[in-house]
């Protein structure tokens, strides 16, 4: 799950971490005056799930209120990639002096947190990673016992060479990995970590993504999901534990695991079909996420065909195929079937689709094919 | 022959009382797993009757090692007690830990990891289908009437995909020694090199088949891997050509990040590395065929 | 540091132990206060850093406020094996089922922290240990995990058999853990954790000792100290940074090293002195620490004689002779010194001695004989 | 030859600008002890002038070990960081440890004691005096006038004791291969059993001096060691015959529990496991005399 800018910061000033102050406007009025109370000049800056806002016009500098109202009104309402800003974030402007990255993320390689920090800071640390690898410094930390005050040290020392500034920056290192650690992180980012003429160190930006597996137990911060930032079908899904990705095409496809839903899609295209989505409904299975399942894509207007692709495990064909029937009751659509069920209880599955008058096909490639077949609508 | 698991097997599944868990014990009971021990806190004494024989119930794995022999654990429990119950079968002494749970924190991964290692156990998942090592034992969620007894090895971080692919081999009479689900989330604890290894010291296994998906680069070390270190002929499957970079399509790791980790890398990885690469999975025949 | 079971019950409480409620009381009438605002049967307890209370007559039962202010006032100044309570707590009475002991302490074999837990609760662990050991089952955490939760089940199995008694033991344990860590204790006791006719689980008892070296970061906990828990020479020779410790006999000693004061304590003995008290100035030496010394020693009226044995290491010889005269100067006593100084800059402070007109030897053994012939009067 | 500390010791001081850290440093170097290094962050780039040679600072024990090839560490920071030293020296690297800072909680070291086991480092203390190999090296704060070149290892979880046992026998014309003080806190990084098998294996030491004290078992499991596993004679002394029970004797692992760690007891192991006592400190020059 992706937190706003400034719920990283709340969470970040929680932890100890030295974020200026800041507060969120959702109308030009509440800018201006955030922009009062601070006084000098402020940034205000879009809060959108999507980088690259700098460049899109979402983060402008204001000398005065009047000007923040004016900035406000412009970013407020404006779209950025597909998504439309409803929230800025006011927040006084620093004096920087040098901008540094600092991050750290979830590595698959080492099974660890890895920090990443870099005295090129203020840009895409991709790119930083691409031209000039030697100017990022990797830690691994274990987890067993935590980021520890000498590897903060070690890291900060490759950020500043001035004693204070070094002291400060591994301050921020061990509050960064409390805060990515207490919140779930999969990423916690700061870029950039400036200094300011007068030699203090700030953290300016912020960026946190939440592990998804971690909300169960994190309420507060599942709490700061914000539903406009993801498409209603997606936010639907999730509520009823489906994974679900819309996509451009017309051939909606139900399929249990990942892989599958992956090599479903990608079969369509080799065939010359268009996906409409990725679906997975998952492992364990239950009919209520079928039925969800279809309310999702049938409510897409671009979907032409809806294909199941579904190889039993840990799901139950006959699960699957009771949920397809109690959905067509529940349910009304035009749409056309074509199913595929094969593995656990295959036989009964089957048996109880065609019950109700539906053929399923055993054969994922001749189920594609038609899928394709009936979307061009030959 | 067969790797990780074999008729040495005896197996203690930990939340034997729960809906999958007691569904599964069942199916791997009838399969012909010997399944020695059940694990339910509180229900210790109790005896699980769902399969064709009477398995005792525990209320630790410690327990179901010290009485009922147990050297293989698979692990059905829910997201928020499961680290907790792979490092109690660690700690119990169990040789090979299969996690079927999906949803573990990463976070817990990265402690459950270094603990597992440090009692010389294996973990296999999590977020994984388990283990099938067809006419010996079955442990985990795979189907067992997909499978077959013959000399291909199957790996795959994914589930129902794996079951399509052998599933087409066992259709078109060629089976398998063992089938791997390694699973599908960031940190597993048994990868594709793990495996590959295993696969390419046990003499019955001719050819494997390796199944991967977009995100990491582990293909892309597996790959590496196969070119230095195996004799034995592997075809790679990659899923995900077609997903959107910076979505996590479904499994945590399945997300390509920025430009790394896509199907495209993973596939010229596979090429340059002398693995055949299927274009779509009923490709697996043929290819499989002529490697043999 | 020991602390009294009211402040070990005030954080076991903020940990979320099962702890029922209870407030100290320094007069009889706070005591009838308490009992009336609990309402029932109360326990009336001393406060005191002593084993045994319950024998001496410091734990009684009070069937109503009435009952409860006779008891502290009774209590209330009494002499505990030479300690005087000054508090008493007053806690609501508990229908008792089973007792069972659990206790967390730093194990110096393993190296870790080691839960020691036992059907048998309310008696001297140290007893059960002796009569039957297995009767307590032991665990020693690894610190890099902290206690598991499967481990704390498996801990909690082994005292109760029913699954609802099971798990609130294996939270309290997780509890119990969290609170000796955060709290930097080198014990934590639960002595008896009952259960109830009714079923619960509840920790009636409580023990902790905290780890000195602790204490410079935790604040809170250090001003937990009671310094009317010990003697005032303790108090001070602990804020002068020494280790001092009261005996009976009339040779005061000032040593550097633990192992040397010891040493020479029995080498008193062993010559047929008898040592006033154990006091260690410890490795990295001041001038101040001396002077401390000496006035903490010269503050007993027992004392005939002062014995230096200083064998300069970290402590350096002249550093100690620039103490013994400046605390010449400073403090006034006249009391002999008999002076034993070598090691790291011997010549220096053999010579800082001489020049204001006191010998020093380098002999252990000679030093200790003549303190103890000084000490006779012969 | 000599135990943990020789000629080829490159020594890095962990905290060399501090009062003491300075002060020993200088010391150790005129002793002889090939010191290659300081460390006190913010001062890298710093030369201490101290000694007779001049010694590059460093921020980190790192580059210590990688510019200046340190390979033995001393640690002189107060005790709130004192943990983090001893961590930072096992990452960089450092074979052996000697922590001489007093005061660290003993939770602390519950963490460190794994950390620098798992690197293969020795911690040798804390709150312990170090190591002396006359004639070779010098390492913490044992005053180098005090020893000389001979036949005993010394071992003793004592700091000034052990100088006066020392001095003793170096008066009396026996000298030492090595003087180690493996510390007086509860939880040690090098026991007496540890030293005792690296003074066994030891060809030039031909009698060991085993100084203990009241507190826990470490004497008693030595005194076992020496039967079971030492051709050499051993000669004992325990400190603390006249402490009172429940009370911290100065060192935090010098406190008599309950009925256990007493002297009576401690010595009574030496006497059954054949370890001559001494009744008084000046009792060690005839008791060792009579040992070689």
């Amino acid at each position: 799950m992706n937190i706003h800018e400034y719920q990283a910061k709340d969470i970040f000033r929680d932890c100890g971490l030295p974020v200026p102050p800041g507060e969120v406007a959702t109308t030009p009025e509440d800018a201006r005056r955030l922009a009062e109370q601070y006084g000098g000049t402020v940034v205000v800056k879009a809060q959108v799930h999507v980088g690259g806002r700098g460049k899109a016009g979402g983060v402008k500098l204001a000398e005065n209120p009047g000007e923040a109202m004016e900035h406000a009104a412009n970013i407020l309402g404006m779209d950025i990639k597909g998504l439309t800003v409803e929230q800025v974030l006011v927040t006084p402007a620093e004096d920087i002096d040098t901008e540094a990255y600092v991050g750290v993320i979830v590595d698959r390689a080492s099974k660890r947190p890895v920090f990443m920090v870099s005295r090129e800071g203020g840009v895409d640390i991709e790119e930083v990673a691409a031209r000039s690898p030697e100017a990022i410094t990797r830690l691994a930390v274990d987890p067993r016992y935590g980021l520890l005050p000498f590897q903060a040290y070690w890291l900060a020392a490759s950020l500043y060479d001035d004693i204070k500034q070094q002291r400060a920056a591994a301050k921020t290192m061990m509050s960064l990995y409390d805060a990515f650690i207490q919140s779930g992180a999969s990423l916690a980012e700061i870029n950039p970590l400036i200094t300011t003429p007068a030699g203090e160190v700030k953290a300016i930006d912020a960026k946190m993504n939440i592990d998804d597996n971690e909300l169960f137990r994190r309420g507060a911060i599942a709490a700061m999901r914000d539903l406009s930032a993801e498409p209603p079908s997606e936010t639907k899904a999730r509520e009823a534990d489906l994974t679900y990705i819309k996509l451009d095409g017309d051939i909606g496809a139900v399929v249990n695991g990942a892989g599958l839903a992956m090599a479903t899609m990608d079969l369509i295209k080799f065939y010359g079909g268009e996906p409409a989505n990725f679906l997975d409904i998952g492992g364990s299975s239950s009919p209520d996420k079928v039925i969800a399942a279809l309310e999702i894509i049938t409510s897409d207007p671009a979907v032409k065909v809806i294909l199941f692709n579904i190889f039993g495990g840990i799901t139950r064909c006959d699960d699957v195929a009771n949920g397809i029937v109690t959905a067509l009751d529940r349910i009304n659509f035009e749409l056309p079937l074509v199913i595929r069920l094969t593995g656990t209880n295959e036989e009964e599955g089957v048996r109880i689709l065609e019950q109700a008058g539906i053929s399923a096909s055993t054969s994922m490639d001749e189920v594609v094919q038609r899928a394709v077949v009936v979307a061009r609508g030959e | 022959m067969a790797i990780f698991i074999d008729n040495d097997t005896r197996l203690v599944v930990q939340g034997i009382t729960g809906r999958d868990g007691a569904f599964h014990a069942q199916q791997m009971q009838e399969y012909g797993t010997n399944l020695v021990a059940g694990v339910t806190p509180g229900k210790g004494g109790q005896t699980f009757t769902d399969g064709p024989e009477p398995v005792p119930i525990f209320d630790t794995v410690e327990q179901a090692v010290r009485e009922a022999g147990a050297n293989t654990s698979v692990i059905y429990v829910p997201p928020m007690f499961a680290a907790d119950a792979i490092m109690e079968a660690a700690e119990a002494g169990v040789e090979l830990i299969v996690a079927i749970t999906e949803g573990i924190p990463v976070l817990d991964l990265t402690r459950v990891y270094p603990f597992v290692q440090e009692r010389g156990a294996r973990l296999l998942g999590p977020n994984c289908p388990g283990a099938l090592s067809p006419g010996k034992a079955k442990v985990g969620i795979m189907p067992g009437q997909i499978v077959t007894e013959g000399p291909v090895g199957v790996v795959s971080r994914s589930g129902t995909l794996t079951y399509e692919l052998v599933y087409l081999l066992t259709q078109a009479g060629i089976g398998q020694t063992t089938c791997i689900g390694i699973g599908g989330d960031p940190i597993i604890g048994t990868n594709f090199i793990d495996t590959l290894q295993a696969f390419e010291a046990d003499p019955e296994t001719k050819a494997v088949v390796m199944i991967g998906e977009i995100g990491g680069t582990d293909e892309q070390e597996a790959a590496a891997f196969v070119t230095a270190e195996m004799s034995k002929p592997v075809v790679g499957f990659i899923a995900g050509q077609t997903a959107p970079p910076g979505r996590r399509m479904g499994h945590a790791g399945a997300i390509i990040s920025g430009s790394a980790g896509t199907a495209e890398e993973k596939m010229q990885a596979f090429e340059d590395n002398g693995i055949a690469v299927m274009k779509r999975p009923s490709d697996v025949v043929e290819l499989v065929r002529s490697a043999l």
